[in-house]
């Protein structure tokens, strides 16, 4: 390791790795702040920027930030990584590169086409380089279209998960928690549940109950319970309706661990989910977590910065060809991420890496009681999102999740969402609703408070 | 029974649905937002959710409702609240001078009381939960440490806690998060043989949203928290590895 | 004054009237809290939300926040009043009033019908009971068009004010600035430079300069000068070439007069620039700027909150049928509104109010250097108010006014923000990009570097 | 000229350009963002800039740089730099002891050295402002109270000053928010007659962006200043009703 260097109002910065160069360029955030890796100044940060410009993209593949020996996740990055891909940005600087990106040369074909050659160091470290505005003019270039029974990603649409929790699984409860959110035209990225016990039986009961849902109303969308991935394998191998196996993942190999995760366990799951073909127009069937901090709250981070970290995961997500890939970003807490702002920045870092790397990806646009933020950045972060393209965003009732206590976008936010940006759902969706009398003349969700309507029966 | 629904109003079929959840289903629509009163309500329960994050421990109210078990009083590492909140690495230390008072012995359990981010589900719910899973554990089998009341506590506290004790298998009763219809809620922590530092949450199990009457009920958590430490014993492990089928299997004999 | 109440977690919370209960209804802001009108705690806050749900909009007829007898924007406001407009919401309450504006019944024409029927304390009051995206969604729907050279506020369209400032007014030095902006496209909504000196001589040469451009090159835009008013009216006597007159003000007698303006004096300038007939598509000839903290900076503000008093202003801007409205927002700094977060709700706030007054609304989209903000902030804040649908802002070269020292929108900022939400340049301004061939074929603006373009010659 | 133009490069022009203005004009494009390079160089700007908001005055540095000129020290009612940049209010308020000590008298005119919002445009260009001011009016008109050098002040800090020594007109030089491109720019305002709490913005003249050699240079600005000072006494009045007419007279003798 060389290290790196750049000068600055007259002073030298220097810089051990790519690793502690990565961290210093980084945006401010209370995580890397936590972890003793933030820049310690303004200066110092900018100088780390001015360094990381100049940096090579093939250097990343050189000098990973973990070593190749000690982690899974870097051996996955580096052994699946596509020169052929890689080609046409091969001999650009990070600087470079963030100019490429948001030139009229890298369109949605272009930008596709270089996915796999992209690592996730890469774009985290381009990331740090780009702007708010840059996060969302590149992200809205790139195109990742995926699906099951409906199909996710398209130009001029966004969906939506409807997510019915209860504190006991009580299946009245979410029986009637569902029927809200399908009334105000959610669920069609996916139905999921957060089951409250990891009990299988309790968990299969959910997944029978949503799958009675879907059948009966013949609702174009999938299913989930976000059962731990061993328990979604034991329900499968007993035959429950499983439409997309969920699991929460991390960048490093140890955070993994901590999550009860494996590779060869993903791998199984894969295989198993694959094998059921449940899907109709698709068959993506993995649906991921992650968020920025998980892999630092485990001390499972080896000294690379939580937004780095993050985009790793996106290498995991990546090898399953999920359906979903959600960054749950203010989940998680202040500790990581302290603020509205600093949340909106994670989003769109999140997002931009994701895309980048060819994922699916969709928000939790959410923060908790201890965090300082509140509904307006709510707003905010949905809009800033809604226009650089995300996939899709979750929606729990009047943004209050009464399980998970933490508050995330309302079935009305994504109405807005849609309203302000002429957004529509997933099209066989979208024909679903308009079949069962929900869709207005201006493609919107019709109001049918006060008058009779079959989807009102679901929960009697 | 569709004709029933169909002339119902609908405030009458949300006001039934109310009954299974505290959710906030059937608030109507000012357009495409939420009309002002439930607006104002949910920045009422904001206000006080961010209260109940900061709202102090009562360890001597715990001890209490403990009377005739003994308890005995820790802090973690995290001085107070606001350094808490920013620290969750000093949460899941003891502080040192706590660590050295802590009486090593050859217990196969120990209970430990946590504050975490909602005193009152610790205030509310951690006694009643601690007796009747107690009660359902009698015998020689489980030798108990005094009940452990924690302050500025995580969940991996409790491994260090254990350890000091030399204790086989810790629970620990902690404030989940306070939600804004919700501030009271209660989760239970399980993990075998922790070693901190090594242990992590793949290794633990976790029973959430205890609180009565609207998530699980003070004997159901004992049921299930039961359950999985003899369970856990057996297979001597806890963790992923380790399910919740309490509810598969018939009511297990206290 | 009878007082307000409101009861909240088992407490009674107490107004004294509708000045205290509109205070202490306000975001967090750190100029209420300057002041010593903040609300005491978060559960007080909501308290005056409740209790200002229920105040019917006539009380604000009723109970000036400012009396009649101290005040002649109160005396604008209430002799303005126009009762018959009013009449479809004058049985509404506070509450009920947003309902009705987010509602589908309150679209463009009823919004437009209605506006005279405001008072600016209705608009600021509704506003506080308002999240960021009720101020998007109503101010979207609202639509003000005027007009001089250019059409300014047309759906699907925003405008962008090119501002060349320099520390000496120095010609040349303007000129290679004003190259820069209209090769980046901008301009249309105006041609403004803030003069450093108030001398009437270097106004009117920069006047000149900017009158021989536009002249020159037939653009369809208008220039100003931003010197005082007196310095404008007594220009316009001397036969100098002025567009728009452009004046500060602010939502009391007394701020006015701290910035050496009457009501009077602007009626005078009105009756001049009117009579000098400059435009060609439209007449409107004020351009006022606004900025909430400016009344309280001159204790001026009579106990009444910032953003109450800034709604006040937009009285006395509709008075002249502008044709441009501009509040600074992050202009003044951090005593007023503190960082990014404060700087965007006040932004939302003030063209919310702006829009539903009637009045052309556009903004700075800023912050000093003494302010908790940065370039990020200005992205989130321009894509805020585009979705908004902000009639223009203002922009200044990458972002830097070397002059007024504060950094604003960039004209690249201003492109970004026309390819993310597909917005186009006024109509007129348009067709001359087009004749001048700096419009692509996707409507964007044409990078000329390199190549030999008209334009190139103005500062030569 | 226009063949000229057209062949020369870009880079040529812009560069031509540059000499007439510090705005950052030419910066070229990434698509619609700016190119990197230019981008980062903003961020550096903007990290100066903001250091430059806390850099601290050096009262004894302009008072060395006024030898021979007797010079008092102020500050006003902010105790420190972040009360000041949160309190505008207590920024136009001396210090109470402060006002004590100033000495009353039958002075014309008070000169103010205020650190504002840049000590780097104090330092740079206060004292030869002054100098140049005071060299331009000359005589028995002009009994000049000693210097006032205040720390944490605003425009209005001189109105108290002025109050507290009896002088007629007060001119106040101030450092100017530092922008991203100047952080050392100076105004200068002038009231006549101000009475503390009364007088408002609308009453005084200000010169700004004083800061050779790219802002107004310091022998423009004096005479300027004079000229205004001049038709102030001659009006007995400052504000909107003054105007700046130095430009359209014939040159001013010293
Ligand atoms: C925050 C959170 C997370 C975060 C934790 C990161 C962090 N640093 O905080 C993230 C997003 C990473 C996460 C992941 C998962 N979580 Co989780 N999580 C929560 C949540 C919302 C809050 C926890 C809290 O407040 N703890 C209290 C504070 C004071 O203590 P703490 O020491 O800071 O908290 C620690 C534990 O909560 C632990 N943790 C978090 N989740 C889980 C899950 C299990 C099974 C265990 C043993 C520990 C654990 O992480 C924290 C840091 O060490 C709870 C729901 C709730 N209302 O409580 C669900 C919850 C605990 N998680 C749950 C689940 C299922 C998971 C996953 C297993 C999902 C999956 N399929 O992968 C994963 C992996 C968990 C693991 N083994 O680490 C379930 C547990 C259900 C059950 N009865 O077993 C809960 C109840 C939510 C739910 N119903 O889905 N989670
Ligand atoms: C901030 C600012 C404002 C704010 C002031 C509110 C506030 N509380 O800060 C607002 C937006 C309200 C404003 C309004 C106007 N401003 Co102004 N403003 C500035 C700016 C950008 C910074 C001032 C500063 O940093 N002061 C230093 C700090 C440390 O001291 P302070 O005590 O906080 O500042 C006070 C003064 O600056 C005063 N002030 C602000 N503007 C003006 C203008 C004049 C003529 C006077 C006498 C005082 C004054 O307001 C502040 C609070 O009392 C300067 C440009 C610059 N680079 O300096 C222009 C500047 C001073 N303003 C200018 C002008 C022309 C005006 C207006 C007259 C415009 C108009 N046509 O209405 C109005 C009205 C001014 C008035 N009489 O009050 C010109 C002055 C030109 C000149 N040589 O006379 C400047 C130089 C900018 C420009 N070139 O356009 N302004």
């Amino acid at each position: 390791m060389s290290g790196y260097t750049a000068t600055l109002g007259g002073r030298q910065y220097r810089f051990a790795g790519l690793g502690p160069l990565l961290a210093a360029a980084s945006p401010e955030r209370s995580g890397d702040r936590l972890a003793g890796l933030a820049a310690e100044s303004a200066q110092q940060r900018v100088a780390a920027r001015l360094a990381l410009a100049e940096v090579p993209l093939e250097r990343f593949l050189a000098e990973p930030v973990i070593p190749y020996e000690d982690d899974d996740v870097t051996r996955l990055i580096l052994d699946s990584h596509d020169a052929a891909a890689f080609a046409p940005v091969a001999g650009l600087t990070v600087g470079e590169f963030r100019d490429w990106l948001l030139s009229e040369a890298a369109d949605a074909i272009a930008l596709a086409a270089v996915a796999p050659g992209i690592t996730p160091e890469m774009a985290a470290a381009v990331s740090k380089l780009m702007g708010n505005a840059d996060l969302v003019a590149v992200a809205r270039k790139v195109r990742v279209v995926t699906a099951f029974r409906s199909t996710i990603g398209l130009p001029g649409r966004i969906s939506t998960r409807l997510q019915p929790n209860h504190p006991t699984d009580d299946p009245a409860g979410v029986a009637a928690a569902l029927l809200d959110g399908l009334l105000l035209g959610s669920g069609d990225a996916v139905i999921g549940i957060n089951p409250a016990t990891d009990s299988p039986k309790a968990v299969r009961d959910l997944l029978e109950l949503l799958d009675g849902v879907i059948e009966r109303y013949a609702i174009p969308t999938q299913s989930c319970v976000l059962s731990h991935v061993t328990t979604s394998i034991g329900l499968m191998e007993r035959g429950a309706p499983v439409d997309l196996v969920f699991q929460s993942i991390a960048g490093t190999q140890a955070a993994n661990a901590s999550f009860g995760v494996t590779l060869g366990l993903l791998d199984e799951a894969y295989e198993a989910v694959s094998a059921l073909g449940r899907g109709t127009v698709g068959q993506n069937a993995l649906y991921f977590e992650t968020g920025q901090g998980s892999a630092l709250s485990a001390d499972a981070h080896h000294g690379v910065d939580q937004q780095t970290v993050e985009a790793r995961a996106y290498a995991v997500a990546r090898r399953y060809d999920p359906l979903l890939v959600n960054t749950v970003v203010g989940f998680i807490g202040p500790e990581y991420l302290y603020d509205g702002r600093q949340i909106l920045r994670a989003a769109l870092e999140d997002h931009f890496c994701g895309k980048l790397l060819g994922l699916p990806m969709g928000l939790d646009i959410c923060y908790t009681n201890h965090a300082d933020a509140d509904d307006d950045d709510i707003a905010t972060m949905l809009t800033m999102l809604g226009v650089a393209g995300a996939s899709f965003v979750i929606c729990t009732p009047g943004g209050d999740d009464i399980m998970l206590n933490y508050q995330s976008a309302s079935y009305h936010d994504a109405l807005y969402l849609r309203e302000v940006l002429g957004l529509r759902p997933a099209p066989e969706f979208e024909a679903w609703l308009d079949r069962i009398g929900l869709l207005d003349e201006r493609g919107g969700i019709r109001d049918v408070t006060g008058t009779a309507h079959p989807l009102k029966e679901l929960a009697a | 029974m569709t004709d029933l629904v169909a002339q119902a109003t609908d405030a009458t079929m949300w006001a039934a649905l109310r009954r299974h959840t505290q959710a906030r289903i059937g608030l109507g629509r000012a357009g495409s937002g939420l009309p002002t009163q439930h607006r104002l309500a949910l920045q009422a329960a904001h206000a006080a959710a961010r209260d109940a994050v900061h709202s102090p421990f009562d360890a001597d109210a715990v001890a209490g409702a403990l009377t005739g078990v003994p308890t005995l009083r820790v802090r973690s590492a995290a001085p107070d609240r606001l350094t808490y909140l920013q620290r969750p690495d000093l949460g899941r230390r003891l502080d040192p001078a706590d660590r050295a008072r802590l009486p090593r012995g050859d217990w196969d359990l120990v209970f430990v009381i946590a504050d975490g981010l909602s005193s009152r589900a610790v205030h509310d719910h951690a006694a009643p939960v601690l007796r009747a899973t107690a009660a359902l554990l009698p015998g020689p089998g489980w030798r108990t440490a005094p009940v452990v009341l924690a302050e500025q506590a995580r969940v991996a506290l409790g491994d260090d806690i254990a350890h000091a004790l030399g204790a086989t298998m810790v629970v620990v009763l902690i404030g989940e998060r306070p939600g804004m219809s919700a501030a009271d809620s209660l989760g239970a922590y399980l993990t075998y043989r922790p070693r901190p530092g090594a242990t992590t949450d793949a290794d633990r199990n976790c029973l959430s949203n205890i609180r009565p009457p609207l998530g699980l009920s003070h004997s159901d958590a004992a049921t299930k928290l039961a359950a999985l430490m003899r369970r856990a014993r057996e297979l001597e492990l806890t963790g992923v590895a380790l399910k919740d089928e309490s509810d598969e299997a018939a009511p297990l004999a206290p």
